[in-house]
């Protein structure tokens, strides 16, 4: 207020002392217009990203031109100041083909077999699992739910299984003895073949991956619900709104910027499955039925040394992704949020 | 008004029928992991019918974990060899060496670091692009996406390759920097964020915040519930790290995944450790999570503004 | 600055002549160029456990430091390939499957041993099977360690019970037959839809098959490979095989209550199975596979690995881990200290006549099955492995899968794998 | 369109280790499509009361009746009431249209046209038919606050709960609304409770006025009542504007001496009967400039167009008084003052109880329009 | 403690496809320490003005100067002002003492010690000392806005900004706020632009009044200035209230006809010259209810408690009165009334612009304290 007569002022205790500190450190900060303080914010995260990620984003990009022939390590450039010395070896042999890699892709039956199939995991998982996650986050974050806290953990608790484990586990369920079967055969409904036909194979992975991933979409809408407004809640209630109407109208809506996230980030995570098929399905059985995309380029960059091919797959696997994550934040209202 | 009573009781039974559902339904091969860690592994191996009851031989597992000469689980406490001899007796004092790090610890202590500093990272990020306005804020952002996408089975090589040019090969630097700047926390933080008021960081810079501040002293403080989901986001994905630690770090600094891992042999896969280190493996999650889920406090953003 | 190899004067080619060194011969290292005193060497399970016992007296007699770290088959393999191709990382030298050879090699990452091989002198002594998928170009990459000669392994118990004689079996056909004699739950042998290609390639090599002629063309759908296939699916059709995934708990608990009597495989298996089902210990026997037709071949390989040194270490380095490759894998008392210890069948054929081979085998109730592999073991007709193999391995197991339910004939399937290898490999038929 | 009935009710608050009682057991009966006001400090408890009826909070005790219905334990939605949020709450994804019509779609079975059609004519009555496209973040605080307005009259509920909701208009759109708004009441003749601060509007609008302070309610009459007599010295400080002068003075006889040269004989002592000293009260409105009466020196005059406000020292107390616009006496002159016994408020000065009000022939408790509660 | 000066300021928003002025080309010059107050009706753009005052807002053109700075483009902190959000804007996490404290504690270098002490002046001045633990959700709304007040008047900053930092607050607290609010401004005599919907207020309060209307600056000028000499019939209908009575009439010589019986003979008829027909006002406290005049019928009496509303009938049109409370017709009852001469307001019906207004003397433009931009 007005009256800062500063000869009063106490001698500033140590907590306040460090305060001026911060004070005239932060205040030294740069503080340039808008624009540039929403690049100083993002500097950081964009050095470490550009610093470790950035050369093997490039990287793999110019490989995809490229058809590997071997490793080289042959000296490009060095010199030798005496005190520090450096020697840049060229890394591998290739060969320009231009864009015969992203040609080839177009008649390569197995990768399309892969994106079918990722496709066809996809649009069963991703829905399922949002669903089942949003469920249990509303759930969970009603008033009268007692022991949250224990709850929310072990819904949470399977991304924490080691994948071995939790494979093994699955296999084992799934086997045409095993624990499924046995539950579904003594409740009197048939047998599944879980892991030999084609059709089942592929909802074994969606099972898998649903159980292993919804109780972690959910922590994070959990999240993002604590910062829908209870008032609107009480606005809808007088407006005589149902608990579903609430859902639909006021928790949905709000909830969507994380609920994008969700679908992006869930997509996304279908499309980079590799481990759960490998070990549940031992690598793509039957026929090649649950080989999926990253599957695919693993086999081709680390077994089959196709190094050039497979940058070409993943840039293409990028392409299509990013266009669908595109599609789904325009659909989800991205542009007005 | 009964009527709305027992429509509120049905809503309520449903909803912990469904909670109670879940979680028994998740809790299954999770229960499967312990018991087959308190199994021999003949027990384990041979029986037909699903064995749900534990048996006694999870110390025994254990131990035989513990007893394997190329990866070490749980730590040892360590050799200290640099002491101060005060003529009367040793003092030491070497503190890095109190406690050899086992994979449990290493998987703790990098997933610690990179979370800690995750957090930082992505949640500037997102504020920038959640509040600010800047060129190519649309462009970079879709571009930080993208590279969610990059398969990191691609990724290794170069990675590698960059890590040795650097001389990071066999540090935890090196899993724990790559993905610092973690695109899946930048997207969450960036999404949860735009639920701030403006209003709020504008009353803050009316009262003389400087732009960090605004950052550390608005948004970071109301953001703590989406803070928490994404420690455990970050958390969890350096703990489930598996094939980049595996090539860049040698035997000694393994961390969890890729320690079990070596328990699959190529002819003889050792379930009763794998298990055990699973199920041993799960107990500092559970810790995590029960004490970031106290983080979730409803309507933190509220009386902020009126509308 | 400047452009160039600074290095220029100590490539590997002149390593091991421009010294004069023989050291690395294997029996001394007193002169020649000077090597690295420490070696770090990586291999998987048993394998490395048994590099292990030769440390101690590799260093008391050729002195230096001896590292060997034992990594999980399939984590070795990602973790050295990511080494060998971003030209930093490796080990000194490295355990590698003849399966994965041929692609290895191709990457440009391994070194060529070959000077210092015909220095030594000591390539005649392995059977020569091995070599095939080690050498490019008249280079050689790899030293051969041991080999999978195949043997069938029966429960002697189940057999008997059921009035069959292993022994008396010539043929698959035969064999078959035989089978039939189990009742409904019991199974002559798995065969595991996820691994046709296994059985296939043994087999196939039985009959002196090559998946690749030696101007590359595919060769998977020659008569040889239609042989097998048939016979394969006979064995399908004929309802005395199980169908367990290879290596599953179900796999090992149907060997051990006796629900499959009997697999084929490498040498090694007897070791596995040991470690595995201890309690069915003298419970088990071994004997030739069946050959394909009557009077056929009886000896086939399935598994061994190799031993290779990455280009991307030093000369140095290199000369103490070809040197230390040497002293372990061409010595005749170090293959069989490890054969004996944990049942690596060598590659090494001066070590068959050890009587090492001829000891009863306790697990095999007495049989003295060592020889019987030794015997099969010069026989092995050699194998191209080419980096091609995945292909032909992902194009067989699809294929079969396709005849084994009816969907292709065995001919149809053959050719229909030879077909989708050469789409995918750019390769010709044969 | 019932009586709500307030038995007793209580309602506190946890906030950290102290309990704050927000609403202190309160009685009160909103007749059959009356419209009350509710008026009190900031802080009183108003909103939380209005809270409590549209059963937004669970009370801590007491009872609250809709009809003859136990409503208490029933959930907002079932009470079928509207409400105007102080802080608006308006849905921030929909715009304005939307926002409106969302109660009706959700509670009738009318077409959406039907819907649409009536949220424009609300739209219209409130002034924001352009704003129909727009979201409530793209909105002034006057036009958010009309559009929760909206929302709430576009229903038929049983009562009309609103909460301040003209506190954000300029004075003649609210006099507008103010009009408007009595219309729909009347019209619909729906019981409402109405919050306000502001006096006039208390005056203009309440079929009654309750007045509240510090979580319990004081009065509860007819705006002229609550005016002329109130019940308690809190009563009569909070009801009028400017606010009523009070001051402390002895007894003396007939006599009242206050600070400065304040003097006044009483023609009637009956008030004062026993008591050695009261509390004064004259309203600025009854206070007449004269050439001889009680000297004051004058402070500060504020023009307000049609009349001037004289804040004047009496030995020490500010003293207001509404003066016609043509008195403009200048700082620092002594002007002179007087009033009729008649408009002399006394108060007892230890509880506050109104010894004497305005008119004697309306004290409380005599006519049957005004109740009364001390709380 | 500089001068203000708005120089063709101009703000847009997108709002979908259309382009919204919030702010038209608005002129203003806010002298060094004096106390403006922007009023006019909800949504005309007080708030973005202000908030482009601020820094804020981008402007879409023109420019802001502090003193002889050019801020145009200056961020917010930097511009050192103190705001007072309409709609708050609490730092929800944060409890009272803090909220009210951030700013010092962020941009002074006293002790925490000192700002504690200062936190609790202003708490205690803003009657919240109670509450300085609560969290913003605790608090009623009108113990937020004054938490958002305090937070504003801690700092001692080169301008206020007060965006109705009071419309939450009873008559009471209002007045006695107010009063406060004048004299820290006046002791700091800090440049003050204050927003308010409160007639009394703005009239009360400013030093100058600047009406705004649609994006556009109408009038600036003292209270008694856009009272009595409003520059068109905007601001003359806007300030007052009740609002001015007006109609339209027709021009006859020295006579106007309006609506009903209205007649009425000018003595002075330069203002009309040359008009066919004028816009008419008269403001309701200048009615006299006389025993023979102009008849009209009256509808409803608003008891004021010191005076009385009239409405009454005039040939269709409604006209308001402030009587005196004496005078009680009842609704039917057909009274008579006059005004002077000198009380009447002529307006261009066309433009709006006043031809003749209260006190011919004070015209604007000839009155040095009044200035006048019509929009
Ligand atoms: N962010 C925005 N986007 C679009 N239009 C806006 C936005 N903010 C304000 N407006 C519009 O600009 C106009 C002026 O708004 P402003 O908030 O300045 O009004 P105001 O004078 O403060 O009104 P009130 O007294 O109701 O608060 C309004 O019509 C409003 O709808
Ligand atoms: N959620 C809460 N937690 C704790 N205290 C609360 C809460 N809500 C209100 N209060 C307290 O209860 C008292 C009454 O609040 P209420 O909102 O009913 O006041 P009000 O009469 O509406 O005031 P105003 O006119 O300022 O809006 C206040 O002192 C307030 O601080
Ligand atoms: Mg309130
Ligand atoms: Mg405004």
């Amino acid at each position: 207020m007005a009256t800062q007569d500063t000869a009063s002022q106490a001698t500033p205790t140590a907590r306040d002392r460090l305060r001026f500190v911060r004070q005239s450190v932060s205040h030294r900060l740069p503080n340039a217009g808008e624009g540039l303080v929403g690049y100083l914010f993002l500097l950081p995260a964009l050095l470490v990203f550009t610093v470790f990620l950035g050369f093997p984003i490039l990287y793999t990009l110019y490989l995809s031109f490229f058809r590997f022939e071997g490793v080289s390590n042959e000296t490009v450039f060095w010199f030798d100041l005496g005190f520090f010395s450096y020697e840049l070896t060229r890394i591998a042999d290739l060969t320009f083909v231009g864009l015969n890699n992203y040609t080839a892709l177009l008649s390569d039956s197995l990768f399309h077999q892969a994106l079918f199939n990722t496709t066809f995991i996809l649009l069963v998982q991703v829905p399922l699992m949002v669903a089942l996650a949003l469920v249990f986050a509303v759930a969970l974050n009603a008033s009268f739910v007692r022991f949250k806290g224990v709850f929310r953990t072990v819904l949470a608790l399977p991304v924490s299984a080691n994948l071995v484990a939790y494979s093994t586990v699955f296999l084992l369920m799934m086997q045409d003895a095993g624990l499924v079967n046995y539950v579904l055969t003594s409740v009197g409904l048939p047998a599944i073949p879980w892991l030999t036909s084609s059709f089942w194979s592929r909802m074994t992975i969606v099972g898998a991956v649903t159980w292993r991933w919804t109780g972690y979409n959910m922590i994070i809408l959990l999240a993002g619900l604590q910062t829908v407004p209870q008032q609107l809640y009480e606005a809808a209630e007088i407006d005589g709104a149902s608990r579903f109407e609430k859902f639909r109208y006021v928790t949905i809506p709000q909830l969507r910027p994380v609920l994008l996230f969700v679908v992006v980030t869930s997509t996304i995570g279908t499309f980079k499955l590799f481990s759960e098929p490998v070990i549940i399905n031992g690598g793509g059985a039957p026929l090649d039925s649950t080989i999926t995309i990253v599957q695919y380029i693993y086999q081709t960059a680390f077994i089959d040394f196709r190094l050039g091919y497979a940058s070409a797959l993943t840039y293409v696997l990028i392409a299509v992704v990013s266009l669908l994550s595109a599609v789904q934040l325009n659909v989800g209202g991205e542009g007005d949020a | 008004m009964r009527e709305e009573t027992r429509r509120e009781a049905v809503w309520q039974f449903l909803a912990y029928a469904f909670i109670l559902l879940g979680a028994v339904l998740t809790l299954v091969p999770l229960y499967w992991i312990f018991v087959a860690s308190t199994l021999d592994e003949q027990e384990f191996l041979s029986t037909t019918e699903p064995r749900l009851i534990p048996g006694d031989s999870f110390l025994q597992n254990f131990e035989s974990l513990q007893a394997r000469g190329n990866v070490q689980f749980v730590g040892h406490p360590g050799e200290m060899t640099q002491y101060v001899d005060f003529g009367f007796g040793y003092v030491y004092y070497d503190v890095w060496h109190l406690w050899d790090l086992g994979a449990l610890e290493s998987s703790i202590f990098v997933a610690v670091v990179y979370t800690l500093l995750s957090l930082v990272l992505c949640s500037m990020a997102g504020f920038a692009f959640a509040k600010y306005e800047f060129r190519f804020k649309k462009p970079m952002f879709y571009a930080i996406l993208a590279t969610l996408i990059l398969p990191i089975q691609l990724l290794v090589i170069p990675l590698f390759l960059l890590m040795s040019q650097i001389g990071l090969t066999n540090s935890y630097w090196a899993i724990i920097l790559p993905w610092a700047a973690n695109p899946l926390g930048i997207f969450l933080m960036r999404q949860n964020m735009r639920s701030i008021p403006d209003a709020l960081l504008e009353s803050a810079r009316m009262d003389g915040a400087t732009e960090f501040q605004l950052y550390y002293k608005i948004a970071l403080p109301t953001m703590k519930s989406s803070l928490a989901a994404l420690a455990i986001i970050l958390f969890l994905f350096q703990w489930n790290l598996f094939l980049f630690p595996l090539v860049i770090l040698e035997q000694g600094k393994y961390t969890i995944p890729v320690a079990i891992n070596q328990l699959v042999g190529a002819q003889r896969v050792y379930y009763d450790q794998i298990m055990v280190a699973a199920t041993l493996s799960i107990i500092p999650i559970v810790v995590l999570f029960l004490v970031l889920q106290k983080q979730f406090v409803s309507g933190i953003l509220a009386g902020s503004v009126k509308e | 600055a400047g452009t160039g190899d600074p290095n220029d004067d100590s490539t590997q080619q002149n390593g091991g002549g421009g010294g004069g060194g023989n050291g690395t011969s294997g029996s001394s290292t007193t002169e020649g160029p000077a090597m690295a005193d420490a070696v770090e060497v990586w291999g998987w399970d048993v394998a490395a456990k048994s590099l292990d016992l030769i440390n101690d007296p590799y260093v008391e007699e050729h002195g230096g430091e001896v590292t060997i770290t034992q990594i999980g088959r399939a984590d070795l393999k990602d973790k050295f390939k990511s080494t060998l191709l971003s030209g930093s990382g490796a080990p000194s030298a490295a355990m590698m499957e003849s399966v994965d050879a041929a692609s290895w090699v191709d990457t440009g990452g391994l070194r060529d041993i070959s000077d210092w091989l015909s220095e030594s002198g000591i390539k005649d002594e392995f059977v020569s099977g091995k070599w095939g998928p080690l050498e490019k170009d008249g280079n050689t990459y790899a030293l051969p360690w041991d080999v999978g000669p195949v043997g069938t392994f029966y429960r002697r118990d189940v057999m008997s019970e059921h009035d069959i004689d292993p022994s008396s079996v010539e043929t698959w056909d035969q064999y078959i037959e035989e089978g039939k004699k189990l009742p409904d739950d019991q199974y002559l042998l798995n065969l595991p839809s996820n691994d046709y290609d296994g059985l296939w390639r043994m087999m196939f090599r039985q009959l002196g098959g090559q998946p690749f002629t030696e101007n590359g063309a595919v060769n998977i759908n020659s008569e040889k490979s239609l042989q097998v296939a048939r016979i394969l699916k006979r064995i399908r059709d004929s309802g005395v095989a199980n169908d367990l995934a290879s290596w599953s708990s179900g796999w090992f608990t149907a060997f051990g209550e006796g629900t499959t009597a009997s697999l084929t495989a490498g040498a090694w298996m007897e070791g596995t199975l040991k470690a595995e089902l201890g309690d069915t210990s003298g419970k088990w026997g071994v004997f030739k596979p069946p050959a394909i037709e009557s009077g056929g071949p009886r000896a086939t390989n399935w598994g061994g690995s190799n031993l290779t040194i990455p280009t991307q270490v030093s000369d140095e380095t290199a000369r103490r881990a070809w040197d230390y490759m040497a002293y372990t894998l061409g010595q005749k008392e170090h293959q069989l200290t490890m054969y004996e210890e944990y049942g690596i069948f060598p590659a090494l054929k001066s070590t068959y006549e050890s009587d090492a081979f001829d000891q009863p085998n306790e697990f095999l109730d007495g049989q003295e099955a060592g020889r019987m592999f030794a015997d099969i073991a010069p026989e092995i007709p050699p194998y191209r492995y080419t980096i091609d193999t995945p292909a032909v391995t992902k194009a067989v197991n699809t294929h079969f899968r396709d005849m084994m339910n009816g969907g292709k004939s065995p001919k149809e399937a053959v050719d229909a794998a030879a077909q989708q290898v050469a789409d995918r490999t750019d390769r010709d038929l044969a | 369109m019932s009586t709500i009935t307030l038995d007793t009710l209580r309602k506190e608050f946890d906030s950290g280790d102290e309990r704050i009682v927000a609403v202190d057991d309160i009685d009160l009966e909103i007749r059959d499509g009356e419209f009350l006001v509710l008026v009190g400090p900031s802080g009183c408890g108003k909103t939380t009361t209005l809270r409590c009826v549209a059963g937004l909070e669970d009370v801590t005790s007491g009872t609250i009746r809709f009809g003859d219905d136990d409503v208490t334990d029933l959930r907002a939605r079932e009470r079928d009431v509207a409400m105007v949020f102080q802080n608006y709450a308006l849905y921030p994804h929909m715009n304005v249209r939307k926002n409106i019509g969302f109660g009706l779609k959700l509670s009738t079975q009318q077409s959406s046209a039907d819907i649409d059609r009536q949220v424009e004519e609300v739209a219209e009555m409130l002034g924001i038919e352009d704003l129909l496209g727009q979201k409530p973040k793209e909105l002034s605080g006057g036009q958010q606050q009309r559009v929760a307005l909206g929302r709430a009259i576009i229903r038929d509920p049983e009562a009309f709960l609103m909460d301040e909701p003209l506190s954000n208009l300029d004075a003649k759109l609210r006099s507008q609304m103010r009009t408007e708004l009595q219309t729909l009441q009347h019209d619909l003749d729906v019981t409402t409770v109405y919050v306000t601060h502001d006096q006039t509007e208390a005056m203009a609008m309440g079929d009654r006025i309750a007045v509240m302070n510090d979580g319990t309610l004081q009065q509860v009459g007819t705006a002229e009542a609550v005016y002329r007599s109130p019940v308690n010295e809190f009563v009569a400080d909070f009801i009028g504007s400017p606010s009523i002068n009070l001051f402390d003075a002895t007894v003396d006889g007939n006599r009242l001496d206050g600070p400065g040269d304040f003097g006044y004989r009483l023609a009637d002592t009956t008030p004062v009967e026993g008591y050695e000293s009261v509390r004064v009260g004259v309203r600025p409105e009854d206070i007449e400039l004269v050439a001889d009466g009680i000297d004051i020196e004058t402070k500060v005059l504020e023009p307000m167009g049609n009349e001037n406000y004289l804040y004047a020292d009496l030995g020490g107390h500010e003293l207001t008084a509404r003066v016609a616009s043509t008195a403009r006496p200048s700082p620092g002159d002594v002007v002179s003052f007087t009033f009729d016994e008649d408009a002399l408020y006394l108060f007892d000065p230890e509880t506050g109880e109104a010894l004497k009000t305005k008119t004697e022939g309306e004290r409380p408790g005599e006519d049957g329009h005004v109740e009364e509660v001390v709380g």
